[in-house]
C-alpha cells in the first residue's frame, strides 16, 4: 500500500512526511470528540502516524479496526475503510461512513485482542482516545451553559443561581484536568495507562456536572447526553488503565 | 423513647415474619425462572405480588390500624424492604398508593374519601400514579401550570405531568394543579383524586439515559374530577403536597434506597475486579450509616420532629452513595458485570435530581431546618 | 467510696441506681463539647455509670483520667477529683477546676495506657467521646450561621450567597451524620471504632465548612475555631479506630 | 510552540545547573544543623539567602534581562522550587519583591521606578510587602477601604491592612488604596509603593489557628506617599491589581504549592503507618497532575493566553490536593508525625480562604472564562 488513493481523513495526515505529531492527533480527537457521531477518522489518523513511522506495521496487523454492527471494520489511510472478518482477513474495502459511535469501537486496540497493539502504541493510543473523552465533556458543557442560560426556575434563567454557576466551573475544572491528563499520557508513555484513566474518570466527572445542571430533561433519552457519556465508559474500559 | 427499635425484640420477631412470609410466598416461577419470564408474564407476577402483600398483611404496615393498615412505624417498613430484597421478591404496581395516596387521604381526605380509596389501596384493586411533576416547573414544583378550571360540579384539568411512574397501570391519579391564576404562589394550587379510566388522557412512556422506560409523560386534555374528588380545600394544595412529600416519602424512600445500596455495595465487594477492596469497605461503612441514620430519623420523627429535618440529609447522602458506588462499579471494570454497572450508573445518574434536585435539598436545609433567612 | 460525697457533676449521674443510660451520658457530651472549655465532666459521668454497674471497678483502676499540666487527674464522684500519679496511685483530691481542653486529656481512656480501659469500657468512651466531637461541630455551625448573618461582602450579607448557604448545609449534613454514628457507636460496641473514626471524620469535616465560611477571620487565632477543632482531632488520636 | 518546555534538554541542563549551585550555595550551618539554629541565626540565613540568589542569578529567573533578569520562564521557575526545595534550601524575604512589586513595576511602572526600584529588588537591598488585603473587604477586594488622600506632592494613606507577609522586615509596600470617594467602583483605587520606614505605621503579627505567626496585620496612619510612587495611573490601580493577581501571582504560587504538596504526599507515602497505601498513591497522580497542568497553564500563557484561564483551576486544584494531603495525614495517626500533621492540616485550612477563596475561584471561572452572564 503506497501513498496512492489518500484522500478524505487520511489526507489530513499526509503534509507532514513523518506523520502527524501525537499532540496534532490529540487536538483533532478532541474536536471529534465534540460530536456525538463518532468515525474511524481517530483510528485512521493514528494508523497513518504508525504507517509513516514503520512502513511495516500493516503486516503485523497493527492498525486500529472499529466494531460496527458484526463486521470488524479497519479505517485505513488508503482508499477508505477495509472490512475484516474476526481473523484480521480483509473481506471488503469502501467509502466510509458515519455510524454511531456506540457501534464503532476500536476493536483492534483492545489489549489483548487481535491484533494486538504493542505497547508504545497502545500508549499513543491512549493518548489520542482520551482526548476524544476531553471532547465529549467539552459538548456537554457547551451544551448545560446554553441550558442554564434558558431554563428558567423559581422566575429566573437558571445560570443565576450560585449552586449552577458553580457546577459549570466544577465541570469546566473537571474538563481542563482530562485535557492535562491526556497530554501528559503522550508524554509519559510508561504511565500513559494510569494518565488515560485519569482522564476519563475526570471527563466522566465533567459530564456528570453538567447532567445535574439539566436536571430531569438531563435524564431523558432525547435530550441525548447520554451518547457522551456513553462514549466516555466506552473508552475508559477500552483504554483505561489503573486507578 | 417507647417506640418500636431497631435492636427490640419486637422488632427481631417481626423481622423473623417477613422473612418467613416472603419466602412462602414468592411464586416458584419468579424464584426459580424469573430470567425466562415475558412482559405480561412478569406484569401478571407483580398484580399477583400486590395482592399477596394485602392478603399476607404487608399493605399499609404503618398505615393506623382503624384504616386497614397494622400501626407499625418506619421501622418495620424498612425491615420489609430489607427482608424482601434480600429474598428478591417482585415488586408490585400498588406502591404509589401504599405509601404516597394512601397517607395523604390519610393525612387530609375526608371520612367520605378515605372509606372509598382507602380499602382499594389496600388490596391493589386501584392503582394509582402522581401527577406532580411537570417538564416546565422541575425543581420549582410551585410553578405547576397544569390548569384545574372550576366547573359546575367539579373541575377540568388539562396540562402535562412527567416522571409518572405505573401511569399505563393506573386507575387514580394524585394530581397537583392550579386552580387560580389570581392567587398568589403557594396558594393557588390544589390537589385531587382523578380517575384515569376516562377520556383525554394520553399517557407517554419517557426513554431515559439508560436506555429504560420507567417513567412517562402523561398529557391531560379537559379531563373532569368531581368536587368530592378534590382533597384538602380548594387552592390548598401546596400544603398537602408538602407534608406529603416532606414526611411520607422522606421515609420509604429512604429506606428503599437502602435495599438498593446494600444490593450494589454488596455486589462491589464480592466483584472479581476489585483491586482496591477498601474502597468498598468505606462504602460499606457509609451504608451502615445511612442505615442508622433511617433508624435515628425514625426515632425523631415518632418524637414529634418534622421529617424533613432528617429527610434532606437522607436524600443527599443515600443519593451520594449509590452514585459513588456505581462510581466504583465502573472502574472496577468487571469483565463479568459490565452492563451492568453501565446500567446502574447511568440510572444513578437520576438520583440527585429526582425527588427534590440535592441542591434544593441543601436549600431546604439551610432555609427550614438551620433557618437562616436569606 | 460510697455513695456518699456526691455533689457537683457526679449528682448528675446519681438519679438512676443503675447509673446513667449511655445515650443519656452522649446528650451530656454533645453538650459539652459545644463548650470550648472542657471539663473532667464527660469522664466522670462514664466512671459513675461504670461503678453503678460494677463496683470493683475503681480497684481494677479502670476510671477515667485526665492529664492536666504534667499532672494526672482522675475525676470521679466522690469529693471532686483525685489526682493520681503516672503508677495510678492517688496523690491528692481536691475540688474541680475548670481547664482549657487542650490541656484535659483522659487518658486512662487511652488503648494501651495505664490503666487500660477493656473492651466494653472502651466502646463506651469511644461512643462518648464521638458524642464531644459533635457538640465540637454544633458549635462552630452555630458560629458560623451567626457570621453569615453579619458579614458583609460585595455590598450584602454573605448570607444571601448560595454557595455559603450551601456550605452551611453540608456542615449541617456532616453533623448530623457525624451523631447518627456517635449513636451507633453506642448501640454496636463490636465496631465502636468504626463509628468513633466516622464521628471524627464526619465532625471535622463539618468544622472544615465551617472555617470556609469564616474566611479569612475563621483563620485567625483570636477567633478561636481551632479550639473545637483540635479538640476533635485530640479525640480523635485517643478514641478514633479503623477508617 | 517554542518555548522551553518541560521535557526539552534545556531545561534538563537547566535543571542540573540549579541542582549543583544550590547544593554549593546552602550555608552548612543550615545543611546540617538546622535544628540547632536559634531565630536571629535563622533571619540572618534568610537574608544572606537573598544575598546568594541574587549573586547567583536566580533572583528574577523570568524577569525580562533588560531589567535584570534571566528571561526564563515558569518552568524555569518551577525547576527552581523543585530543586531548591529537595535540597532543603531556606527561603529569604525577598519573595513578594521578585514575585509580585518587581513584576508589577515592569509591567505598569515608570521607566524612572523601573530604574529605582528593580535593582533593590533584585539584590534584595529593599524588602517588599503586599497591601491589598483588609479585615473588612475579604473575598471583596474592590472594597478596599484604606483611604489614599491627594495632598500637595503627593497622598496621605490612612488604614489597616492584613495578611502582609514579611511587612516586619520591608521597606515598601505594594498598597492598594482608596483614591476616590466618588468614582464608582473598579475605578476608585490607586496603586502606591510605599516607604515602609516611616512614622505612622503599626505591625502587628497575627496567630494563626495553627499557632504560627506568619501573617501580619499593618495600620497606616497618615502616611505619605510622594506622586512618583503613584504606579500604574491615579484611580486605575484595580486594573493593575487584577493583572499582577492573576498572570504573576499565579504561576510562582502554583509552583510553590507543588513543592508543598509534593513534600505532604512524600512523607505520606513513606509513613510507617499509612495502612491504606492506595490513597497515597492516588494523591500522588493527583499531584503528577498538578505539576503537568502548571506546565501546560505555563505553555498557554506563553501562547498568549490570560492567565487567569489556568490560575483558578491551579488553585482550586492545589488547595484541595494539599488539604486532603493533609487530611491523610491525620487520619494516619502517625504516631512519629502527630504533631506535624496535626499543624500541617490546620495550616492548609488557609488555602482554600487565601488567594482569593475556591468559591471566587468558581466565580471567575464561570463569570470570566466560561463568560456565562450573571
Amino acid at each position: 500500500m503506497g501513498r496512492s488513493g489518500r484522500g478524505g481523513w487520511a489526507s489530513i495526515s499526509a503534509d507532514d512526511e513523518n506523520g502527524m505529531e501525537l499532540r496534532e492527533i490529540q487536538e483533532v480527537a478532541r474536536t471529534a470528540g465534540r460530536f456525538a457521531v463518532s468515525t474511524p477518522l481517530v483510528a485512521t489518523l493514528l494508523a497513518g502516524r504508525w504507517f509513516e513511522l514503520d512502513q511495516d506495521v500493516l503486516d503485523r496487523g497493527a492498525v486500529p479496526i472499529v466494531r460496527r454492527d458484526d463486521r470488524l471494520v479497519a479505517p485505513y489511510y488508503a482508499d477508505g475503510v477495509a472490512i475484516v472478518d474476526g481473523a484480521g482477513a480483509v473481506v471488503e474495502s469502501s467509502g466510509v461512513e458515519a455510524a454511531v459511535f456506540a457501534d464503532l469501537v476500536p476493536l483492534a486496540l483492545v489489549p489483548g485482542e487481535h491484533p494486538a497493539l504493542d505497547g508504545e502504541r497502545l500508549a499513543e493510543a491512549r493518548a489520542v482516545f482520551a482526548a476524544v473523552a476531553v471532547g465529549c465533556a467539552d459538548i456537554v458543557l457547551t451544551r448545560s451553559i446554553a441550558w442554564a442560560q434558558t431554563r428558567q426556575q423559581f422566575g429566573q434563567p437558571i445560570k443565576g443561581f450560585q449552586a449552577v454557576r458553580h457546577m459549570l466551573a466544577d465541570a469546566h475544572i473537571a474538563r481542563e484536568q482530562a485535557w492535562t491528563a491526556a497530554i501528559a499520557a503522550g508524554h509519559e508513555a510508561f504511565r500513559a495507562d494510569v494518565w488515560a484513566a485519569q482522564a476519563f474518570t475526570l471527563a466522566r466527572r465533567s459530564i456528570e456536572f453538567g447532567i445535574q445542571v439539566h436536571g430531569g430533561v438531563g435524564y431523558t433519552w432525547e435530550v441525548g447526553l447520554q451518547h457522551h457519556l456513553d462514549q466516555v465508559l466506552e473508552l475508559d474500559s477500552l483504554f483505561g488503565g489503573d486507578r | 423513647m417507647t417506640m418500636t427499635r431497631f435492636d427490640d425484640p419486637a422488632a427481631d420477631r417481626f423481622r423473623a415474619d417477613v422473612s418467613a412470609w416472603v419466602a412462602e410466598a414468592i411464586p416458584a416461577e419468579w424464584r426459580d425462572g424469573r430470567q425466562a419470564l415475558g412482559p405480561d408474564d412478569v406484569q401478571r407476577i407483580q398484580r399477583s405480588w400486590d395482592e399477596a402483600l394485602f392478603e399476607g398483611g404487608f399493605a399499609g404496615l404503618s398505615w393506623p390500624e382503624e384504616y386497614g393498615g397494622r400501626g407499625f412505624g418506619p421501622i418495620e417498613e424498612l425491615i420489609y424492604y430489607e427482608e424482601s430484597s434480600k429474598a428478591n421478591a417482585p415488586d408490585g404496581f400498588g406502591r404509589i398508593g401504599r405509601v404516597l395516596a394512601g397517607p395523604t387521604i390519610i393525612a387530609a381526605g375526608t371520612e367520605q374519601q378515605k372509606k372509598k380509596y382507602l380499602p382499594r389501596i389496600l388490596d391493589a384493586s386501584e392503582i394509582w400514579c402522581q401527577g406532580f411533576s411537570e417538564p416546565g416547573a422541575g425543581s420549582d414544583l410551585a410553578a405547576v401550570t397544569t390548569r384545574a378550571v372550576k366547573v359546575d360540579g367539579g373541575y377540568r384539568i388539562t396540562g402535562q405531568k412527567i416522571w409518572t411512574s405505573f401511569a399505563q397501570y393506573s386507575t387514580r391519579c394524585l394530581m397537583l394543579a392550579k386552580s387560580s391564576t389570581e392567587l398568589p404562589r403557594h396558594h393557588n394550587l390544589s390537589f385531587f383524586l382523578l380517575d384515569m379510566e376516562q377520556d383525554g388522557i394520553d399517557v407517554r412512556p419517557i426513554r431515559q439515559i439508560n436506555g429504560e422506560q420507567e417513567f412517562n409523560e402523561v398529557f391531560f386534555t379537559d379531563v373532569f374530577v368531581p368536587d368530592e374528588d378534590l382533597i384538602g380545600g380548594e387552592h390548598e394544595g401546596w400544603a398537602v403536597a408538602m407534608t406529603v412529600l416532606s414526611n411520607e416519602r422522606g421515609t420509604t424512600e429512604a429506606a428503599t434506597r437502602l435495599v438498593e445500596a446494600t444490593t450494589e455495595i454488596d455486589l462491589l465487594s464480592s466483584c472479581c475486579s476489585l483491586d482496591k477492596p477498601h474502597d468498598a469497605v468505606r462504602l460499606q461503612d457509609r451504608k451502615e450509616l445511612l442505615r442508622w441514620h433511617i433508624l435515628r430519623a425514625t426515632e425523631e420523627k415518632a418524637a414529634g420532629e418534622d421529617w424533613f429535618t432528617a429527610g434532606s440529609v437522607l436524600k443527599v447522602q443515600w443519593s451520594e452513595l449509590i452514585q459513588d458506588a456505581t462510581r466504583l462499579g465502573i472502574d472496577t471494570r468487571c469483565p463479568i458485570h459490565r452492563d451492568y454497572w453501565r446500567h446502574s450508573y447511568l440510572a444513578s445518574k437520576a438520583m440527585s435530581i429526582y425527588s427534590g434536585t440535592n441542591e434544593i435539598q441543601r436549600n431546604i436545609i439551610t432555609d427550614r431546618v438551620l433557618k437562616v433567612a436569606r
